[in-house]
């Protein structure tokens, strides 16, 4: 099923040095995702961008290869949206809940709008990742051996070691056409740290070529230069960065606000039949302009419910 | 209250008290969501108090104070040891050979523990469509020694998986493929592949790389078993018998560990 | 003249989790690092640890290999004393100053106590602690083409793409028998936290088969959790812990003193000639017991002249 | 007093306020230390204050208070944008394709670009042991342009260097080699190579591969420049005259980038 043809990777870059790319996410959405790109909405669990789906929702950007560790809620709603042909990931569902609806209507059977699966474990779409960041067509792995994966996917190769003579499996290097990523905070420039979960935020960022940086926080550079051990994704990657408060709900940003773990579970049943389905889109994607639209009817009881409790950590001694 | 249920118990708490008992204190486990996450945290609760935990979503050395709903769950980060990379996690720490333990279940499990966690039917027009491997076939490829843990039933205990996911002792697929039966080593695996299979019934462990029923837990029989297994389940000549949960384990379960009952 | 068997890495590996490892630097240099050893003293400028170095000569440990990227004064000290019998490197040099000349002498023409050299460049030997640490026997990197460094080092190979049938240079695996880490601060169980230049701490201490973390401070636990972003060596793989404020000077640690670069000047002078050097390790080294020892022969200018100036950033939020 | 000075300028002093011209506004530069690390802060001060620097030890986007005296001194960690560890900034940052200009000198330089670092004379009996690579090659390999700062003498401009540590624009070495002659693209070098070197006379630039003298400072002859250079060094029909540097110029390198006077 998978049918990759492996480009050299366009190495050489120019690395993007404006000293203020804000845009409103509308604007971000349609100067960066083209139709028919490869995209990648980063996130493990944490800090996954339903706002930026959400846009690309409501732009109607379609012909995408959806490219994601974990595809979960907003991977499902572009491809219930019809916009994905693709879907290239390692683990797809509902975690700890159940099933990912839309994926499964139009990979059970072969039905119109269908989508092509390509699939990898964890470990090999990490690799992926790092083999496109790291400017390499190929990435080594001990992986795969007595398994039915790489039977079911051709791009899964292998590789002798000139030492030990030894075989190990390889994968080919992913360089999405654009990668989102959300972050606690963010300076103009796109200067933007993270903490907790991490994902493989900083190898999709940099394998990318363009990149937003959504943040619940838009800081001062002064304060990204206090402690530049904290930086994840150096601004000079970064196309456009976008200001969105909770902009990840129902998925989770340490420190600012807990996962939604009901809407998860709600999930299931909202998103089993299209009707049901469509009843969501009509009322928190097409019935709203932009996430704060969806949070003003969310309401503030879901605020109150999932703002985080501080905890916060003392500072550390860059003096010299 | 927990006394007087005490001889009243689920499946799963069997399970998850059986688990526990498998993890030794100081071992460094890896730890998937759901049941396998209460048994190391039992483990933890009770003998194993070092218990050391390390998440696929990078959270290592966690210390949770509510139970985990997912693999990412916050309250894995706050408290941690070390929060690292995905990279890094599959890398240096599985990669790498600091896994101990790994624990894994599945849709479906053959005799060998070949799991499947992809499709049930066939690959390209499957009847259902599984999440995946998600981080599953590299536990298997590299935990020191894997746990399985799984319900019985001769729909998930069969002879042949329909895809196999996670590796076990030896290659045993419904795709044709020059590999079959091969063993661990000339696949050159690093793991210790499967060592013991916890279920709603009784344990197994591998011999000669194939499952035998070992234990059975009380109020349970081999027909009972056999019937649950889609296989000629192989039966230990000396079946220990597994008495019931006790008391403080269950309080434990569902007081502490799990009280909205999001797993049990 | 590089002549490496191969050996397949041994993955399988004890994690280390003892709760007291607080050693003194006698005790733990004793018990940790054997004559014969393979021996990273790690730190690229920032973190390098010379109480270590100094505790090797002192214990008299021999037929070392020595290996890091920039072998620099404790490395060379190492040499004169007489201790190295294989250095693997990829810069050697007293930086912005002038030349190694233990290594000198003993590379220069073949005298008695010569040092067998291997090398590679910086980047070679990072990839060589990346396979280490990722218990791959190999690592891939686009590297060393139109260069005579494959030539001189028989251990660079290559290694076909399996998709772009491109060839890329590789390097073997490295994985030191032991470690030395230097960092902030530390708890008990080896948890070590690290911020300034990170060199290639984390790959040195996953790749080695034993540890050793050197602490400015140990911390409580809970300090370490409070920040578990900031771990860059988890304690598992720690075998001892030495707490040894000031343990690095000439070299620096951020945030608690500054580069003596004017010892750096100095050295120059008393390394060409083998009776000054002689000289200063009958006082600095051989002359004391310990670091505490040659902190009180340096004397309080020292500290006065390099302890940092505070430069404290704010700390983060992990509430949820 | 600066200006009483500027008719007076050393050789380092030239040389850093031309290297600077060769930089860009907001240009990522891959900064070593030395006369590289002053032409990148001069450039910064003056026409590029956007210029982006990045150093192999893990800083980027440094803001130095200090002149640093070694690529790792702490003042290029305090106030930096990012710190990253030395495996991101080879495999990311260089092998990633992101830097677009690298600076490189050497003990040895030949008319293709070629340099030495590593030894004088044989390499298994070296008269004199050279630091080795450090970054050197992977610089020479990746960056997008490549700029060479080196004092002309005719033992460092050499026909043919004692061993190729960082390529040029063609191999040309005294090992026995079957690569001789090849350029960059048989060697599949994903980097522009080298592409001006800035002299203590002058300046040159590659055509067709090979180094021609297109610049010549103000007050030295071709003929100079000449028996400078160890091989008939290539003059351009229309040689350029370099001014001096002007006041403003050595007047920030004198007294706010070097005021120690460590590298002029």
């Amino acid at each position: 099923m998978p049918n990759q043809t492996h480009h050299e990777v366009d190495r050489i870059r120019k690395p993007k040095l404006e000293t203020n790319k804000v845009r409103s996410m509308k604007e971000a959405i349609a100067d960066s995702v083209k139709a028919g790109d490869t995209l990648l909405i980063e996130g493990f669990t944490h800090l996954i961008c339903f706002a930026a789906g959400h846009e690309i929702i409501r732009q109607n950007i379609g012909g995408l290869t959806a490219v994601r560790l974990t595809p979960d809620l907003v991977y499902d709603q572009l491809m219930e949206a019809g916009l994905v042909k693709k879907l290239v990931f390692s683990w797809a569902g509902n975690p700890g809940v159940g099933s990912l609806h839309a994926l499964r209507r139009r990979s059970e059977k072969e039905a119109a709008g269908g989508v092509v699966l390509e699939e990898y474990s964890h470990y090999g779409m990490v690799a992926r990742l790092l083999a496109g960041s790291a400017g390499l067509p190929f990435w080594p792995l001990n992986n795969y051996g007595g398994t039915d994966i790489p039977g079911a996917n051709p791009d899964i190769a292998r590789v002798r070691c000139p030492y030990t003579q030894k075989e190990f499996a390889t994968v080919p290097a992913l360089n999405p056409d654009i990668t989102i990523v959300h972050c606690q905070r963010a300076d103009r420039e796109g200067n933007a740290q993270v903490w907790g979960l991490l994902g493989t935020q900083k190898e999709a960022a940099f394998a990318a070529k363009r990149v937003i940086v959504v943040a619940e926080e838009i800081v001062d550079t002064s304060l990204i230069r206090s402690d530049p051990n904290r930086t994840l994704i150096p601004g000079l990657l970064v196309d456009h960065v976008v200001h969105e408060p909770w902009g990840c709900h129902p998925s989770y940003v340490q420190g600012h606000y807990d996962r939604d773990n009901d809407f998860y579970v709600k999930w299931e049943d909202i998103s089993r039949e299209v009707k049901t389905y469509q009843d969501y889109f009509a009322e928190f994607v097409h019935g709203v302009k932009d996430r704060r639209g969806y949070m003003n009817k969310a309401g503030s009881t879901l605020i109150d419910r999932l703002k985080a409790k501080p905890r916060r950590c003392e500072g550390v001694d860059y003096g010299y | 209250m927990a006394t007087s249920n005490s001889n009243a118990y689920k499946p799963s708490e069997m399970m998850s008290v059986r688990a526990a008992q498998e993890l030794k204190n100081r071992e460094v486990v890896f730890v998937g969501i759901g049941l396998p996450n209460l048994a190391c945290n039992l483990a933890r609760a009770t003998h194993a108090p070092q218990l050391f935990m390390i998440y696929e979503s990078g959270a290592v050395g966690t210390l949770p104070d509510r139970l985990p709903v997912s693999i990412g769950d916050p309250t894995l980060v706050t408290d941690s040891l070390a929060i690292v990379s995905q990279a890094d996690i599959f890398q240096l720490f599985l990669q790498g050979g600091l896994i101990e333990v790994g624990f894994l279940g599945g849709a479906q499990v053959d005799r060998f523990g070949n799991l499947n966690t992809t499709v049930i039917g066939d690959y390209d027009k499957p009847k259902v469509r599984l999440p995946g491997s998600g981080g599953a076939c590299e536990i298997a490829v590299h935990s020191q020694r894997l746990l399985i843990m799984m319900r019985m039933s001769p729909r998930s205990f069969v002879p042949t998986v329909d895809f196999v996911t996670s590796p076990g002792t030896k290659f045993h697929s419904k795709r044709p493929s020059s590999h079959e039966g091969k063993d661990r080593q000339a696949f050159q695996l690093p793991g210790g592949g499967p060592r013991t299979v916890i279920t709603d019934l009784g344990v197994c462990q591998f011999q000669n790389g194939e499952m035998v029923l070992t234990e059975i837990y009380h109020g349970v029989t081999t027909d009972q078993v056999k019937a649950a297994c889609g296989w000629d389940l192989k039966i230990a000549t000396r079946l220990i018998q597994v008495p019931p949960p006790d008391a403080k384990h269950l309080t434990l379960l569902r007081e502490k560990l799990d009280p909205l009952n999001l797993y049990l």
